[in-house]
């Protein structure tokens, strides 16, 4: 590990030999963070290596079981976030959490808005001091604005603004970049950097490595809840910083392939929605696996979900095998043999509360049943069957799913969807916010289920996953296809170029 | 910005102006300033419980044992005063407030530290209430000649044309829309019921909140408690019976959203009135009183349909030509 | 898969053996409260232990309970239906209208089942079509059921059903066994098979624990709460015939504040309220319980409003108990 | 067990003239030396709540029930059980159907009481006006019957208009509603009559509170302390009421005799209830017990203190 040079300035916030165990997990255990002020720290590890956790800590959100926080070095602790925000930590958290129903500039001031002599709320005061605040992030939106009316990306800009509402020494981002363009990320750096000449001491989390690269002073590492080790950024190459979190060296090399694509599966022709996507078409192969790329908010989820039945199109066809399929709703779609793997595991993938068996065999039951008559037997050997191809970490098969890791919650997922023995298979973001090495144990997978003759249709937002992965790509743009993209012409400038809009000149082009 | 425009509202005062229009054509008393004052003091205390029970179901709440409150509050007064009719009036006001409290706080507390669902937590609570008003009153009435005649004049003592019972009403609601858009515990309500896991994160305790909306439901209960039975001077186990779920009716009627976090003082005004203004009519335009359940059962389910259909939200729209059109 | 040819790790179907199951369950406690109900009664009155007097004390619970089984689902799979005894008035107003020309025992039958069924389509329109929460829907339904009844009868009354029609909420099927208490029986069973046993059951729970993840599994989740709101309202229909049979005469105030009962029976019987988890022997047993209690006080000549004091308290009292248990439990070991 | 025990089952607990009726009951149980009464109802009127009540009476094979009912029909097959059981059933003040009682015990004669109501309103009307009917439930037996009875005796009052019939359900909220929205529709009326004790008391409340002391004048039948106030400030002129002692007293020896003494409740049965004297049942099996008495200014302070 780098040798630790005793640094020039002394730490704002040193946290020390931090424990903090959840029923079942000890999500961290004696862990150390130092944070300095004007330099940003990046805290990398793998997904469930406690980053979050951390933050959540330093936020006065969860106490922790052991160990100390400093401040200048005076040891505190916070009964709450109120606490904390007093000490001047601020954070923009991983979840967005805001309130739809109040005005961006409440969403800044809750809990913390200026108040009249009476004891109100001061509302001038209030949209005034946010108004400061957007204009200095660049904000496109007024303060009287409800927030249900902001796309995503602006939600986050109002969660960096809440941030910096408070007058703070320490601010800590955790993956703030997941739901920015490429344009707002050039603006984020810009505010670190601003806030860096102020002084202030970041906290940066994220998992791309050429982000931390960019803008980190320092890094810390974390490894299944444990400190692994810090130092500077300077002093350290990418892959030292890989084998760091993940405590091997990982093959970053994407399975090799032999495309064995067979006759035509699924034919779709002219989807269209009257807000959301329109005019695609496209053809899928046995044993391929097309790639759908985008940049966030393309349209491909909501494209993904009317094929599978959830929203309805308003034109198009879908034959499958060459014979037109009409998909109403997802039962329809199992039916026909298409599934889909959702982005959002929790709200759509998992059933949280049931068992795992029941969650696996749940789109079977019409197989593992007799007359609408359950089979528990039946039930079990299905979901074994599966649990162990997917193997599975559960201590029982009757244990609640919510109870699993969400990495295994996933391969529950997967299983119930392989237990419907399907012709498509749809992964939405099947790696989104999975670690690095979990990522090639889903690469393998969906090159043997191709393998196997399965037809996938991939959509990520990860390009060389994109590259490594897919026989074809569809880039999609504003709810249109952009291009078919394979062979020689699938590279990241193509597929940068046509998500973005832009044709061979670098100007940008009306949509 | 035509959004900024609360848009349940006026369509529902639009609907009041209306049902009144249509009244008066039939009967053009009705919409003198006289008995329209007298509609407005005979809905005050569905307007006070409305706003009370409107704090709750913002927080993701629901609060069914208001009325028991109520007739429990009312109960206890009502022998207070027989035992001490020298009592004076703003000390009944205070024990009655205070008792209804009392009562939120139990429910608040089951709610808050227990973690029981707050249908379950009421549902009980409601019958408990009931019942104690019978153990300590014997079952028996508490009638108007039992009654000091200041505790039955307070409601009817008229101040600047309108009776205290309607200005009780009237400073609930200003006082209500102050704290709702103007104090912190306002916004935390809605915070709170708009997204509970984010108000945590925000340093708001959603367990506390939800606490505090119970004990003000329950004060404004025990507040209309004693309003209620010193103006019909009388009180009784059933005083109220059922008027929970009028309340509730009159917050959803008014767009309070069941689901938390949406709604405002004055649609919870305008649905009690609603309501009041159905009730006082029906009888006056000599349409049978039998119409009435109906009427109002039809009004609960339109105004959720529509506010339903308003309050959904548009979505996403990614296609730049829909977006042109729309 | 970089390590495919590692063995598959087993994964053990069960780790807690069925009797520990049952044994630490809800409807345990429940049964044993019931127990300790019976016994108390049993020395409380002289008249408790007596054939005849316990088959009248089952009307207590019998009709409620009918109902109380298909909320049971519903509630299970998340909504709720507050009607159900508006349902009752109007189906009850129906057959009462339908004698006045001269409808016989089975049309009355037909039509107090098919009422129940038209009022529980009517309100899952509105909750599965119009996609409406549907504590409002039936708050609103519920006036407007019983608001129909009232235009219908207005201060009258309806009376003069055929004799055989007495025989459904007055007649014996043996000895001291009711017709109603093998109504009950009967329904009991079937839900609990249509709840425990069938793929139906299964989508029901799946729905109640996540609606949205049930949807993206391929269940046709509108269409089962459709049908759970269908069987509700028949099952009012059921009661209705039964409550209407046994009173002999329908008035629109028929059954007044039937519904918080049937859900207090519900949610005594284990139900979460919040949806996603239950059974129908919680059910079957909170039903016994509120029918002991309710019987046992009322050989005591205790008012019903006290009763409901203990039902509330017991409603409370069960749920809190076990977590302030926890809770203490906690705090000594921490 | 030696004592006799006889059920008075009311409307609803509570409900001043059924406890004054339960002193009467108390009053005759004194007097038999070896009866137990059991004074029992629901807490609120509806006829499932008599039944249930009905239901543990049964099981506790009472010797008597006399009932007061909620619905002429509903409680007629829990009664009918009752009967087959061998417990004597009677029914007063409000009637059950002929098939599930052996007799009842009218407070007065119906005819009687539906004169008397439109009289006293017309007494302090001598040139006529409008009148309107404030009724209790929609179901009650008696009101409507009463009412009933008024319509048929009109005739001899011309120039008296009954103009409305409203329902205030027995709640003193309701009927105040009621009673307010009478006056505004009828901005002429000039009497209210309310043939509920619940009723009077709430309209002559809302005629105080509208104003109108002098030109609504509230009468109809209540009790006497309950009224005292109405009287006491003009919204009443006059009102009616047999007295609820006398037939709590009543109707517990007459259950007594039926169950005890073998005496057969058949038309024309003559049949003694002590201090009052003997019923005489007609071809319904049914009896009136004694006048309604008026109550005014002269002589409310001699009884608001007894009932
Ligand atoms: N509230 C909680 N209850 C139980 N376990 C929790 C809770 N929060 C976190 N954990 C567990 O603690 C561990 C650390 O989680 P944490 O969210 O800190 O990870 P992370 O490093 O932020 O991961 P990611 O990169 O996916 O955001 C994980 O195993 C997680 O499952
Ligand atoms: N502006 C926004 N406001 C609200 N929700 C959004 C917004 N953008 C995206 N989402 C959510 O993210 C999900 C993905 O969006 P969509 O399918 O349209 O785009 P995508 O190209 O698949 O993007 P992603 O890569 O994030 O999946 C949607 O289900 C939607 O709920
Ligand atoms: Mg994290
Ligand atoms: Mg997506």
């Amino acid at each position: 590990m780098s040798e630790r040079a005793p640094p020039a300035i002394a730490p704002v916030v040193s946290m020390d030999a931090i424990t903090k165990t959840f029923p079942g997990v000890r999500a961290l255990d004696q862990v150390r963070l130092d944070l300095y002020p004007g330099q940003v720290t990046a805290l990398v590890g793998e997904n469930g290596a406690g980053k979050s956790t951390t933050v959540k800590i330093l936020t006065g959100i969860y106490h922790p079981d052991g160990g100390t926080i400093r401040i200048d070095d005076a040891p505190v602790t916070f009964a709450g976030p109120n606490d904390a925000s007093a000490a001047g930590i601020t954070a923009i958290h991983q979840e967005t959490v805001l309130f739809d129903e109040l005005s961006v500039a409440e969403n800044i001031f809750i809990g913390h808005a200026p108040r009249t002599r009476l004891g109100l709320i001061d509302r001038a005061a209030m949209h005034r001091d946010a108004a400061a605040l957007l204009a200095e992030i660049g904000a496109p939106f007024g303060t009287h604005t409800p927030l249900r009316d902001l796309g995503i990306a602006n939600k986050h800009l109002v969660a960096i603004a809440r941030a910096l509402s408070v007058d703070a020494r320490v601010v800590i981002m955790d993956e703030p970049t997941a739901a920015l363009s490429h344009k707002e990320i050039e603006e984020l750096y810009e505010l670190v950097e601003t806030l860096k000449s102020q002084g202030k001491a970041i906290l940066f989390i994220s998992h791309k490595f050429d982000e931390i690269f960019r803008i980190a002073d320092r890094f810390t590492v974390f490894r299944d809840g444990a400190f692994v080790a810090d130092g500077m950024i300077a002093d350290i190459t990418e892959d030292a910083l890989v084998s760091m979190m993940v405590g091997r060296s990982v093959n970053q090399i994407f399975p090799a392939r032999s495309a064995l694509v067979g006759e035509d599966v699924l034919q779709v022709v002219g989807y269209d929605h009257p807000t959301e996507f329109a005019d695609i078409g496209f053809t899928l192969r046995r044993g391929e696996i097309l790639g759908f790329y985008g940049l966030v908010g393309a349209g491909r989820s909501e494209f993904m979900q009317s094929l599978f039945g959830i929203t309805k199109p308003s034109k198009g066809v879908c034959k499958i095998n060459g014979r037109i399929s009409v998909i109403r709703s997802p039962a329809d779609a199992v039916a026909a043999g298409i599934v889909y793997v959702p982005e959002d595991r929790g709200k759509q993938g998992a059933i949280i509360g049931l068992p795992i068996f029941q969650n696996i065999t749940l789109p079977s039951l019409g197989r593992t049943s007799r007359s609408g008559f359950l089979k528990l037997a039946e039930e079990f050997r299905l979901a074994r069957e599966y649990a162990e191809r997917l193997d599975l970490r559960a201590a029982s098969l009757d244990q609640d799913v919510g109870n699993l890791s969400g990495g295994n919650q996933q391969k529950v997922v997967i299983a119930k969807w392989l237990a419907t023995q399907p012709q498509v298979i749809i992964l939405d973001e099947p790696t989104k916010g999975i670690d690095i090495g979990s990522k090639a144990a889903v690469h393998d997978f969906m090159a043997e289920l191709a393998a196997q003759g399965l037809s996938v249709i991939m959509v990520s937002s990860e390009i060389p996953e994109v590259i490594g992965m897919s026989d074809r790509v569809i880039v999609m743009r504003d709810g249109r296809i952009a291009a078919e993209l394979s062979g020689d012409a699938l590279t990241p400038e193509t597929l940068v170029r046509h998500a973005a809009g832009i044709t061979a000149a670098p100007e940008l082009q009306e949509a | 910005m035509a959004r900024f425009i609360p848009v349940r509202e006026t369509i529902l005062a639009g609907a009041i102006g209306l049902l009144l229009v249509l009244v008066a054509s039939r009967f053009p008393g009705f919409v003198a300033p006289g008995n329209l004052a007298n509609v407005l003091n005979d809905t005050a205390p569905l307007i006070i419980l409305a706003l009370g029970q409107m704090v709750v179901i913002l927080t993701r709440c629901i609060d069914l044992s208001v009325a028991a409150n109520l007739a429990l509050t009312g109960m206890v007064v009502a022998m207070i005063n027989v035992a001490m009719p020298d009592l004076p009036i703003p000390v009944i006001l205070a024990i009655a407030v205070t008792l209804g409290a009392l009562m939120g706080a139990i429910n608040g507390i089951l709610v808050w530290k227990l973690a029981i669902p707050p249908i379950v937590v009421t549902l009980g609570t409601m019958t408990i209430f009931r019942g104690i008003i019978f153990l300590i009153s014997d079952g028996k009435w508490v009638n108007s000649h039992e009654m000091s005649p200041a505790f039955t004049a307070f409601p009817r003592a008229v101040i600047l044309g309108l009776p205290v019972l309607s200005w009780a009403a009237i400073v609930t609601v200003i006082v209500f829309a102050l704290m709702m858009a103007r104090t912190p515990l306002g916004r935390s309500i809605f915070a709170v019921g708009g997204n509970p896991h984010a108000a945590v994160y925000t340093g708001i305790d959603v367990g506390r909140t939800q606490f505090l909306a119970f004990v003000i439901s329950g004060a404004l209960a025990g507040l209309t408690g004693y309003l209620w039975v010193a103006r019909y001077a009388v009180a009784y186990v059933d005083i109220a019976g059922g008027f929970e779920l009028e309340v509730v009716a009159a917050c959803v009627i008014g767009g309070i959203s069941i689901a938390g976090g949406i709604g405002s003082v004055g649609g919870a005004v305008l649905g009690a009135i609603f309501l009041g203004v159905v009730k006082n009519a029906l009888p006056v335009i000599n349409i049978s009183p039998f119409w009435q359940l109906a009427i109002s059962g039809s009004a609960i389910l339109i105004a959720v349909a529509f506010n339903a259909r308003a309050g959904r939200s548009k979505g996403r729209i990614i296609l730049k030509s829909a977006e042109a059109s729309s | 898969m970089t390590d495919t040819a590692a063995p598959h790790r087993h994964v053990p179907d069960r780790l807690q053996s069925r009797a520990t199951r049952v044994f630490r369950s809800w409807e345990a406690l429940l049964l044993a409260v019931a127990i300790a109900i019976f016994v108390v009664n049993s020395f409380a009155s002289p008249y408790f232990l007596n054939a005849w007097n316990l088959s009248d004390a089952t009307f207590n619970f019998t009709e409620k309970a009918m109902i109380a089984f298909a909320m049971a689902l519903l509630i299970i799979a998340g909504e709720i239906d507050l009607s159900v005894a508006s349902i009752i008035a109007l189906a009850s107003t129906a057959m009462g209208l339908a004698v006045q020309y001269g409808a016989g025992t089975p049309e009355l039958v037909v039509i107090g089942l098919m009422v129940g069924l038209l009022c529980g389509a009517f309100n899952a329109v509105f909750v599965t079509v119009l996609g409406l929460p549907s504590i409002v829907v039936t708050i609103g339904t519920m006036s407007l059921f019983r608001g129909i009844s009232f235009i219908i009868l207005g201060d009258d009354a309806f009376r003069g059903y055929p004799a055989s029609f007495s025989w459904f909420g007055q007649g014996y099927i043996w000895w001291v066994f009711t017709v109603e208490m093998a109504l009950f029986a009967l329904i009991a069973v079937i839900y609990g098979v249509l709840l425990h046993k069938t793929n139906f059951g299964r989508a029901v729970y799946a729905i109640g624990n996540n609606p949205t993840g049930a949807l993206f599994s391929g269940i046709r989740v509108q269409r089962v709460k459709f049908i759970l709101f269908l069987l509700t309202g028949l099952m009012s229909g059921v009661a209705a015939i039964c409550l209407t049979s046994r009173l002999g005469s329908t008035r629109p105030s028929i059954a007044t504040g039937m519904e918080l009962e049937v859900v207090t029976m519900v949610v005594l019987g284990g139900v979460n309220i919040l949806g996603g988890s239950g059974s129908i022997p919680g059910v079957v047993i909170a039903a016994f319980v509120m029918g002991l209690v309710t019987f046992g006080l009322g050989l005591l000549n205790v008012p019903g409003i006290v009763m409901s004091i203990f039902i509330g308290l017991l409603l409370i009292g069960v749920i809190a108990l076990p977590r302030l248990w926890t809770m203490v439990a906690n705090r000594r070991s921490a | 067990q030696d004592d006799v025990r006889i059920a008075l089952v009311v409307k609803a607990l509570g409900i001043g003239f059924f406890e004054a009726a339960a002193r009467g009951a108390e009053e005759a149980a004194a007097e038999l030396g070896n009866v137990e009464i059991i004074y029992t109802g629901p807490t609120d009127t509806t006829a499932e709540g008599q039944i249930e009540v009905i239901n543990a009476l049964i099981a506790q094979n009472v010797d008597a029930i006399a009932v007061s009912a909620n619905d002429t029909d509903a409680l007629v097959p829990a009664l009918k059980r009752a009967m087959d059981r061998g417990i004597t059933v009677i029914s007063w003040d409000s009637g059950v159907a002929p098939e599930g009682r052996q007799m009842h015990l009218n407070p007065s004669s119906n005819p009687l009481i539906g004169n008397m109501i439109i009289k006293l309103a017309a007494d302090h009307l001598p040139d006529g006006g409008q009148v309107a009917l404030l009724s209790a439930t929609t179901t009650s037996t008696n009101q409507n019957i009463w009412i009933e009875e008024m319509n048929k005796v009109m005739g001899n009052y011309p120039g008296i208009e009954v103009v409305a019939t409203v329902y205030g359900d027995d709640l003193a909220d309701k009927s105040y509603r009621e009673a307010t929205g009478l006056m505004q529709s009828y901005p002429d009326l000039d009497a209210i009559i309310a043939p509920t004790s619940v009723g009077i008391v709430a309209a002559a409340q809302a005629v105080v509170d509208a104003g109108k002391v002098g030109q609504v004048n509230v009468t109809g039948l209540g009790l006497p302390s309950e009224m005292a106030g109405a009287i006491e400030s003009g919204a009443s002129q006059s009102f009616a009421i047999w007295n609820p002692i006398d037939l709590g007293y009543s109707a517990t020896m007459l259950a007594y005799e039926l169950s005890q003494n073998g005496i057969e409740a058949a038309p024309g049965a003559e049949i003694p209830m002590g201090r009052m004297g003997t019923l005489t049942l007609d071809d319904n099996n049914e009896g009136a017990m004694a006048d309604p008495f008026v109550y005014d200014a002269s002589n409310i302070d001699e009884f608001k203190s007894i009932f």
